[in-house]
């Protein structure tokens, strides 16, 4: 937008009302910019300018050795850290064909799900704060406590958990694992009703959310919109099903589709993916065979020359790794393709002639992380 | 479509293109010029349907810049990998294929960010990450910047 | 006469939704049991961190003030963000080989982020995670520690 | 003089002969409304301050929190340690605003607030002055306020602070109709406006129980619309903190903002008092005609504690209404009033009328 704030007043359209919606802005949680332009209270078009907590994480790989790197994928999508680890790992463990002990399958895809329901129940607070609903924050930011203290306990850190290493884990988890999770699962199983009770059944925010931001299948596909955000449009893009990794291809578990393609949808497959995670956690939580928590790595890891790719579904959609090595201990050009910023761009798209409002909603639908859009 | 077919329908639709081997997916160099047609016919024609463009990369080979394409069909369930070259480092640049796959648009933007690599027809080819001002383009592997990039 | 009925359904509807998300919150209004904040300063004596919380790295010393890092520095090889500098020395042994020991073992906890490749990679064991969470100071310099203790020295046996 | 928490009256008197015997009647009056405007401006302060306490202990609770515990006992000074970090802050002038308007904005929106409040009998014999048209009154001046919001959104030349203002204006527009039809309501119940009439005729019952369905819809009706005037959750469009950062009061700062936050509360006791007054009996006990024990009971309780109690209990309804519910969009908000609240509170009025006709209220 720095065209128009340098343009003489004369030139600017005199019917268009520019607000910028960030950097600091309640609703876009982080210091993402959206430059909205107004009509009354219609959105006209909207521009989004990130860049704000641009990193250069992509730069920064390239000088760090693989296992050095996995500390940065934390950092990418804070929310789902853990899973960008495995994609890391997954990654490194393809390349190098390293046989991963069973033992540490289970750990992952356990850990892989309590992050995609913490990921979700922040997400859900974020969500009834944005439409206006103060309550929800805390209601979900209470029960996301347990996860963390889950992971406190095993990892040893609460938020960015650095826990997966390539052929392994970082520590065997905990004694007292199994029995907090499952006492998660089972206050978890009762708390996700208030949930329902207050924001998903509310009149005001079926009639905030339905009907709003549509979002049809082949603009999902050609905006490339994943996870949720994709789910709810109908397209099935669950990268743990189309193309299962770690304990995936075991476990019985349904891949939440709805047809709505509005906000609304989007809501319900967040909500529904929680039982989905519940119910994976539940087929694996008793099950954790015994065994070594790490395979046999050499110290220094070496990637074979050569291309290598690897997705995963992080909580907002696919997260894609594409390395290109040298052979060297550091890769020689690493890609995130990270969800968050395919799905930015469809903002404008499904925003537009729609309210502020609205704006605000379909943003917290979408489910947006700043870094991951930055890296 | 298995990757033998897949392989004779481009090798028909683009006869210059190259296969590489042993790579984990299909993977297809292409002349730059060839580009925009291709993209057309793979997202156009209903037996290849390639309606997904998962991921752009942007890849300095030290003497060439590369855009890596990163397809996925929804219908068909099968991928396929593009790569352009160019030997052009002072103003490299190929088609924009965000035309085709609206995802392309942000992606694009974000390698002319990081590689300088500039894409015709692009509706709004700008710096996505950096400012407007900044020198240089931080992923090339020849970029130095004393200022901003503290190494340990 | 539909759209007339599907009026009053709505209302209907409309207030026994807002309703139960009443109750929900008046319940929990009313059960002050559920409480679930934290009076940190207040319950700092009792607050008991996890065993493998990750607050600062640290060198473990033993009661006899002695630790088993040899300096070898694969932990400052092996830090992301060189958040540890290893400061060697070189003295001459018993057997009157030169040898080599730590000097300083430098840790920046500013600039640490916790991955835990230090710990992890040691070979001898000598770092290992403090539970000390309070890190906040005035002068940011007073963040960079020295791990290894004034009069510290390695354990023998370990090099 | 006998001075009894149960009639004002004679206290009053006692107050004014007083004043009459020592000076001439002009500067008794005189005394006598400087005395009031004290007593007021230190109520108006005393309630603000604790009903932000209350706001924010409510939603604590709600929301398994403990809230402010830091400041006193139960952090029951927080409110008044927050009240001087408010005055000691800066006042930010912002560029290219309308000076004048700027600043007087705020003290639109709380004049509005304190001059309603004179027509509120607190308890019997309580209250500044009676008016024979008191709820015409109050509706009125109450809805002044929103020329302050206006101003202040429309002089702070900031977007989001007109586009709050905007929705302001449109909203209190629409739902003056609904607070002033569904008083209306008992209006045609009661045959009087005045406050002191309003009161003394429910001493047989309260309208809300008198009245029964019709004078139950209306209270409905007029809780809804009463939060949406006082900009309150779910009706907060005007400040929208998560789509217009804090809306008209966005450029303010210090004192002024907390004029408008006073004037928020404020505006909240005052809807919750003429509901308390109108619907429920204001400070006339609960009395249950033919049951002459209970009622003496009930009697014992002073005034001032009904008429509290009861205010408190609507305002925790309508925190209980900010707590839990999400926002309305501008056009839903619309629609509420114009499709569902306006029709409602007319035919309502129809019925309440044939009801009193027919005799059939209590």
């Amino acid at each position: 937008m720095k065209e128009i704030i340098n343009l003489p007043v004369s030139k600017i359209d005199e019917e268009e009302y520019h607000i910028n919606m960030g950097p600091q802005h309640p609703s876009t949680h982080g210091v993402l910019r959206l430059v909205v332009s107004l009509q009354g209270e219609i959105v006209k078009n909207l521009k989004p300018h990130c860049g704000y907590i641009h990193r250069g994480i992509e730069k920064m790989c390239e000088k760090d050795t693989y296992p050095q790197i996995i500390h940065l994928t934390d950092r990418i999508d804070y929310l789902s850290s853990h899973i960008s680890n495995h994609a890391v790992c997954l990654l490194v463990e393809k390349a190098l064909e390293i046989e991963i002990p069973e033992r540490v399958q289970y750990i992952r895809t356990i850990m892989d799900e309590l992050t995609r329901i913490q990921s979700h129940q922040l997400w859900w607070s974020s969500f009834g704060m944005d439409l206006g609903g103060l309550t929800c924050f805390f209601y979900g930011l209470r029960d996301r406590e347990m996860i963390l203290d889950i992971w406190e306990e095993t990892t040893g850190s609460r938020f960015l958990q650095s826990y997966n290493c390539p052929g392994g884990v970082m520590q065997d988890i905990h004694p007292n694992f199994q029995k907090k999770v499952h006492a998660f699962l089972k206050t978890f199983k009762k708390k996700i009703k208030d949930y329902d009770r207050i924001l998903s059944g509310n009149v005001i925010f079926e009639n905030r959310s339905q009907g709003v931001g549509i979002l049809s299948k082949e603009d999902a596909i050609s905006y490339g919109v994943t996870g949720p955000s994709g789910r709810g449009s109908g397209w099935s893009c669950d990268v743990r099903k189309t193309e299962p990794y770690s304990m995936y291809s075991k476990v019985q578990f349904n891949e939440v589709l709805r047809y709505e393609c509005d906000t609304y949808s989007r809501y319900m497959v967040r909500m529904q993916e929680m039982h989905e995670s519940m119910n994976i956690i539940e087929q694996l939580i008793d099950n954790i065979p015994a065994g070594d928590h790490s395979a046999k790595m050499k110290a220094v890891i070496k990637l074979p020359a050569g291309e290598y790719f690897q997705q995963v579904e992080s909580a907002r959609g696919e997260l894609g790794l594409y390395v290109v090595s040298d052979g060297n201990k550091t890769p020689y050009r690493m890609k995130f393709r990270t969800p968050s910023f395919s799905n930015l761009s469809v903002l404008d798209h499904i925003s537009r002639d729609m309210k502020i409002a609205d704006l605000v909603a379909i943003g917290a639908s979408l489910d947006l992380v700043i870094p991951d859009i930055d890296r | 479509m298995d990757n033998d077919s897949l392989t004779a329908r481009i090798l028909e639709i683009v006869p210059d293109a190259q296969l590489e081997e042993n790579k984990q997916f299909l993977t297809f160099l292409v002349p730059a010029a060839n580009l925009h047609d291709l993209a057309l016919k793979l997202k156009s024609s209903p037996e290849l349907a390639f309606d997904f463009l998962f991921c752009v990369s942007g890849v300095d080979y030290g003497k060439q810049l590369a855009v890596v394409y990163h397809l996925n069909s929804t219908q068909h369930k099968h991928a396929l990998v593009i790569k352009v070259k160019t030997d052009d480092r002072a103003n490299p640049n190929f088609d924009t294929v965000c035309d085709i796959w609206r995802t392309a648009e942000f992606h694009e933007r974000e390698t002319y960010d990081m590689f300088g690599i500039r894409f015709n027809n692009h509706p709004d080819l700008r710096r996505i990450f950096l400012e407007e001002d900044w020198k240089g383009y931080p992923l090339r592997k020849d970029y130095v910047d004393e200022v901003n990039i503290v190494e340990f | 006469m539909n759209s007339f009925f599907k009026y009053f359904s709505d209302i209907f509807h409309g207030v026994k939704s807002l309703l139960i998300g009443m109750s929900v919150t008046g319940r929990y209004f009313f059960s002050p049991g559920q409480i679930v904040t934290q009076q940190y300063p207040e319950n700092r004596k009792n607050l008991q961190m996890f065993e493998r919380f990750k607050g600062e790295v640290i060198m473990l010393h033993d009661e006899n003030n002695l630790h088993r890092c040899n300096g070898c520095g694969i932990c400052e090889n092996n830090c992301p963000n060189g958040s540890i500098e290893v400061i060697p020395a070189r003295i001459t042994g018993e057997d009157g080989k030169s040898k080599r020991i730590i000097d300083k073992h430098i840790y920046h906890l500013g600039m640490c982020t916790f991955c835990g490749l230090c710990v992890k990679n040691c070979p001898s064991n000598a770092l290992g995670f403090g539970q000390e969470f309070e890190h906040a100071v005035f002068d940011r310099s007073k963040l960079t520690k020295v791990l290894n203790k004034t009069g510290s020295s390695i354990i023998k046996g370990v090099e | 003089m006998t001075f009894n928490i149960y009639d004002f009256t004679s206290f009053n008197r006692w107050i004014d002969e007083g004043l009459n015997s020592i000076m001439s009647p002009t500067w008794a009056l005189i005394t006598e409304m400087a005395i009031i405007g004290i007593v007021f401006l230190l109520f108006y302060a005393v309630v603000g301050l604790f009903l932000v306490y209350a706001e924010r202990k409510v939603c604590a609770f709600m929301q398994n929190r403990v809230g402010p515990n830091r400041v006193g006992p139960y952090g029951i000074f927080q409110t008044i340690a927050d009240f001087i970090k408010l005055l000691m802050k800066e006042l930010v002038y912002i560029k290219d605003s309308d000076k004048l308007l700027f600043n007087i904005a705020p003290f639109i929106v709380i004049i509005a607030s304190f001059m309603a409040l004179s027509a509120i009998p607190f308890a019997k014999g309580l209250h500044a002055i009676d008016f024979d048209i008191g709820i015409l009154y109050v509706i009125a001046v109450s809805s002044l306020g929103v020329v302050g919001i206006l101003l202040a959104g429309w002089s702070s030349n900031n977007k989001y602070s007109l586009i709050g203002a905007m929705r302001s204006g449109a909203q209190i527009v629409s739902y003056e109709l609904s607070v002033g039809l569904s008083l209306l309501t008992i209006i045609v119940l009661s045959g009087t406006m005045q406050f002191s009439q309003i009161v003394e005729m429910q001493s047989n019952g309260w309208f809300i129980f008198k009245g029964h369905i019709p004078a139950f819809i209306a209270f409905v009706v007029f809780l809804i619309s009463s939060t949406a005037e006082t900009n309150r959750g779910p009706f907060d469009l005007a400040e929208a903190e998560s789509e217009l950062t804090a809306g008209f009061h966005t450029e303010y700062s210090g004192i002024k903002f907390a004029f408008f936050f006073l004037a928020e509360y404020m505006n909240m006791f005052l809807v919750a008092s003429i509901a308390a007054t109108v619907f429920l009996g204001g400070w006339m006990p609960f009395h249950v005609s033919g049951w002459a024990g209970f009622n003496t009971i009930m009697d014992y309780i002073p005034p001032l504690v009904w008429y509290f109690g009861k205010t408190a209990f609507i305002i925790w309804l309508m925190m209980l209404f900010k707590w839990t519910f999400p926002r309305l969009r501008i056009d839903q908000l619309l629609t509420l009033e114009w499709k569902y609240l306006l029709p409602i509170n007319l035919v309502n009025i129809l019925f309440m009328a044939f009801l009193v006709l027919m005799h059939w209220h209590f």
